[in-house]
């Protein structure tokens, strides 16, 4: 088994838990936030595709706009629950 | 086992979380978290597929790009949805279906 | 303006922004111009396929030989190929031509409230961009990103003026749009997997020399997806709220044009390349559309609102589309039938609910039980209502009465007699749940304490009668759509 | 009775992923290659990058309908969202105030990078636009941007000029016989242009995303 194998096998199960803790957690926030890791794993699991273009797009659109519209729409549940 | 064909994998079991996901869970913040591991997924398969044989391909991943484009904006577009519905109601969940 | 098929897509995207840099005002005047040209070219286009020859409409040869535009010069598989026969042809004309009298319908009724229209002009040109593009396609990821152009601006045309129900029926429509887009592009991957193309035209004849299991899940998959945006029983849960909910040129819009376009996918793909794989599962979409027709009908029946009773009649009248698909043949009569369907179908609902826009615009109410009297003061749009309901009941004349011969003829020739009883309870249930609106209107006399007819608008009304009008005069020239559908060029 | 229904369709999934994953493992080779057809046209696609030559010009298609996507996602943010108030962001700090003022020149100046590397290496419209849209992002969450409200007509002009610059070109090309059919010698140009254009007006569509929800 290579190192390379061995990292994409890694790096795929890692993949699957974040999402798997995204949708179970039963914290909202905590859920964006593993999002996001989820989002930065994307990343790396592109790079490794060899597509440094979805790289760039996945981070900055995947996971930087879509993690800030997400955490932004939570400020406004926190901000409404807790005055 | 290629890192085309492992992805191709991972791709495919996020696709199945992400369509329960949305299908299954009430919070509306987590039922759009849900549709962009959907998403990932379907990216993954599509590239991760397409490069079973360990050689880039250009063109899948431009519709990728493509793809990443059109979830982010039906992303912003069900959350403006959800934050409308929030102030209105005051809560992130789908009244019940009234029987009408 | 030589090019029918990209100015068809242009047009309409120029036009939709330039209604978002201007404003709802000089906006609306911009996009009826724009559809009037649209109309025009659909014209120009469908004289240009039917002059060429016919063949058996949607035989795997009829996507090959159509009117072809190869865009960027580099043609398929590389580039991306725009494509126009018969099919085509229809389906462009019956969009501008609802669009068009409905436009026309939307700047009366949304006159004077502007601030919540602000983008029903915008947003509608990129869902006609959006048809446009869908039924030109050649490609299948091309396809997904019309489909989602698609959906999106009809969630967002269900959204627009924001009240919290209206907001929860676009919420459960953008899932069920999502998912079924979702489905159809994993669809698409599968499909590049396999043979490294996502041109229909490549396509076809690799899916008939090999299909590997992944292909027949991949097929799977889109049918599955697309009947979803269908509203196909039972996934039909989404669009009784978000079509009776939505303001009264949306909610026509979106019965008599959008659920089709995913039809016309589905029709498009199956008659192309799945075309193979379809044999084996073709009574499910029968046995659904069967269900759907009589639940859909029953609900309608049972509907207290009026325009959730149109919105259920819209899920009965999807379910005649899904009846072809096991009588799909060489004679091209199902198909003959199912187009029929989608012209009546798209006309008869457009008129119903514009009708039923005046209504409640001039009643100030939605319950069935609200228009009691209403014939004498809106006769124009009670008569429209009626002869709406005349083609969804198949009567002759009209369009409704050509499509469900048609399909009646197709399925004894094939020996379905089943498929006969359901199609004619299916009438007969229409009739029931009309009926039940024109009784109201035409027999009890109002309390006049409790309604107070605001004053009637004869644009609106004579818009929604121009459509129904159309729905039943469609049948008298049925023979020429029916050769358009099976025209090759 | 709703744990039973989750219990089926979890069972159902899983038995759908792992039928979609033996048929995955079980394809043949593709039949078409289309990285090689891309390799053999990319002289004359005026790029030299190929995924931006498949996204601007090979199927420059379906980026222009993507545009359209999510101009009309912007649209029905703006359709939605109550027009009231928007102050902009309160009182921020002044250490984000400091980061802000150092890190969005670099933003800027990054942007411009990428989208002139899309030329022959990784980069392009979208992910400058990306990188413009975040600067402005935190611009405002500094507070030394302002909220927005409803959308001037200066700035409905920057949402949508990208858009209608590559429409337009689209729409002159068909004068070479095809829709988006660029003329090889000046395709590298035409295609500047439009990926230009695109960085401003995604940019400003992205922040728009932000600055209109929030």
């Amino acid at each position: 088994m290579s190192a390379d194998l061995a990292f994409d096998l890694l790096l795929a199960a890692s993949l699957l838990w974040s999402a798997w803790r995204t949708l179970a957690t039963p914290d909202i926030f905590r859920a964006v936030i593993l999002f996001i890791v989820f989002g930065l794993l994307m990343t790396l699991a592109w790079a490794r595709l060899s597509a440094p273009d979805i790289a760039l797009a996945e981070a900055a659109i995947g996971a930087g706009l879509t993690g800030a519209l997400l955490l932004d729409a939570i400020g406004v549940l926190r901000g409404r629950k807790q005055p | 086992m290629t890192t085309g064909l492992i992805f191709a994998c991972a791709g495919a079991i996020l696709f199945t979380m992400g369509v329960a996901g949305v299908m299954l869970l009430d919070h509306l913040l987590r039922r759009i978290l849900a549709f962009n591991l959907m998403g990932s997924g379907v990216f993954l398969v599509l590239v991760g597929l397409a490069q079973r044989a360990g050689n880039p391909d250009p063109v899948p991943q431009a519709m990728v790009i493509t793809g990443i484009v059109v979830a982010v904006a039906a992303t912003a577009l069900a959350l403006a949805l959800a934050r409308r519905l929030f102030t209105l109601s005051g809560g992130y969940t789908l009244p019940e279906t009234p029987d009408d | 303006m030589t090019d029918p098929l990209a100015w068809l897509i242009l047009l309409p995207l120029f036009w939709a922004t330039g209604a978002f840099l201007l404003g709802p005002g000089r906006g609306a005047r911009l996009a009826i111009a724009g559809v009037a040209v649209q109309l025009w070219l659909a014209f120009a286009l469908a004289a240009k396929v039917g002059a060429g020859g016919t063949a058996p409409a949607g035989s795997a040869a009829s996507m090959g030989t159509a009117i072809k535009h190869a865009i960027g010069g580099w043609g398929a598989p590389l580039g991306i190929d725009l494509a126009a026969d018969g099919l085509t042809a229809v389906m462009l004309l019956l969009t501008q031509g609802v669009a068009l009298p409905l436009l026309l319908f939307a700047r009366g009724y949304f006159a004077g409230d502007s601030a919540a229209v602000r983008y029903f002009w915008p947003l509608t040109g990129f869902l006609l961009a959006g048809f446009n593009a869908l039924f030109l396609a050649a490609d299948l990821f091309n396809l997904y990103v019309t489909l989602e152009l698609v959906g999106l601006a009809a969630v967002g045309m269900v959204a627009m003026s924001g009240t919290a129900a209206q907001i929860a029926a676009a919420l459960r429509y953008l899932f069920a749009t999502l998912i079924g887009s979702g489905m159809y592009l994993l669809g698409v991957a599968l499909i590049y997997g396999a043979y490294g193309t996502v041109s229909i035209v490549t396509l076809t004849p690799l899916v008939n020399a090999d299909a590997p299991t992944a292909v027949k899940i991949a097929g799977g998959l889109m049918l599955l997806g697309l009947m979803l945006k269908t509203a196909l029983f039972p996934f039909h849960y989404w669009l009784p709220p978000a079509h009776g909910g939505a303001p009264a040129p949306v909610s026509a819009l979106l019965s008599a044009l959008v659920v089709k376009a995913s039809f016309y996918l589905i029709l498009r793909l199956w008659t192309g390349p799945f075309a193979p794989l379809a044999d084996a599962v073709a009574w499910l979409p029968a046995l659904l559309g069967s269900a759907a027709i009589l639940w859909g009908s029953w609900q309608a029946i049972r509907a207290v609102r009026l325009k959730m009773l149109v919105a259920w009649s819209t899920v009965a009248q999807l379910g005649y589309l899904f009846l072809i698909f096991p009588l799909l043949g060489a004679d091209g009569l199902a198909l003959q039938a199912g187009g029929m369907q989608v012209v009546a179908h798209g006309l008869a609902k457009a008129a119903m609910f514009a009708a039923v826009g005046v209504l409640i615009h001039v009643t100030g109410r939605d319950a069935v039980a609200d228009v009691a009297g209403a014939a004498s003061r809106m006769p124009v749009t009670l008569f429209a209502f009626g002869l709406a309901g005349v083609t969804l009941m198949g009567l002759p004349p009209s369009g409704g009465f050509l499509a469900k011969w048609l399909l009646i003829e197709a399925a004894l020739a094939q020996g379905q007699w089943w498929m006969v009883a359901v199609i004619l309870s299916g009438g007969l249930l229409a009739a029931v749940y009309v009926f039940r609106v024109l009784r109201q209107a035409f027999l009890l006399v109002p309390n006049e304490r409790r309604h107070r007819f605001a004053k009637s608008a004869p644009l609106l009304e004579w818009m929604a009668f121009a459509l129904a009008a159309a729905s039943v005069l469609v049948g008298l020239r049925g023979m020429e759509i029916v050769r358009l559908l099976g025209a090759v060029a | 009775m709703k744990p039973l229904k989750h219990l089926t369709l979890i069972l159902a999934a899983s038995a759908f992923a792992a039928l979609l994953i033996a048929a995955m493992f079980a394809l043949p080779p593709p039949t078409v290659n289309l990285a090689a057809s891309v390799a053999a046209d990319m002289d004359r696609s005026g790029t030299a990058h190929p995924v931006t030559a498949v996204l601007l010009n090979f199927r420059g298609y379906d980026t222009l309908l993507e545009i359209g996507v999510l101009l009309l996602a912007l649209l029905v943010v703006l359709a939605v969202s109550p027009r009231e108030q928007h102050a902009g962001s309160a009182a921020a700090e002044p250490v984000l105030q400091m980061l802000a003022r150092i890190a969005v020149p670099l933003m800027l100046l990054a942007a411009g990078y990428l989208l002139w590397a899309g030329a022959y290496r990784p980069g392009g419209a979208f992910q400058a636009g990306a990188v413009l849209g975040a600067a402005a992002v935190l611009l405002f969450l500094a507070g030394l941007l302002p909220g927005w409200n409803a959308p001037t007509l200066r700035l409905r002009w920057g949402l949508a000029g990208g858009f209608l610059v590559f429409l337009a070109v689209a729409a002159a090309l068909l004068g070479q016989g095809a829709l988006l059919r660029y003329p090889p010698e000046a395709a590298g140009a035409l295609i500047l242009l439009i990926e230009a254009a695109l960085t401003v007006s995604l940019g400003l569509i992205l922040a728009g995303l932000f600055l209109f929800l929030s």
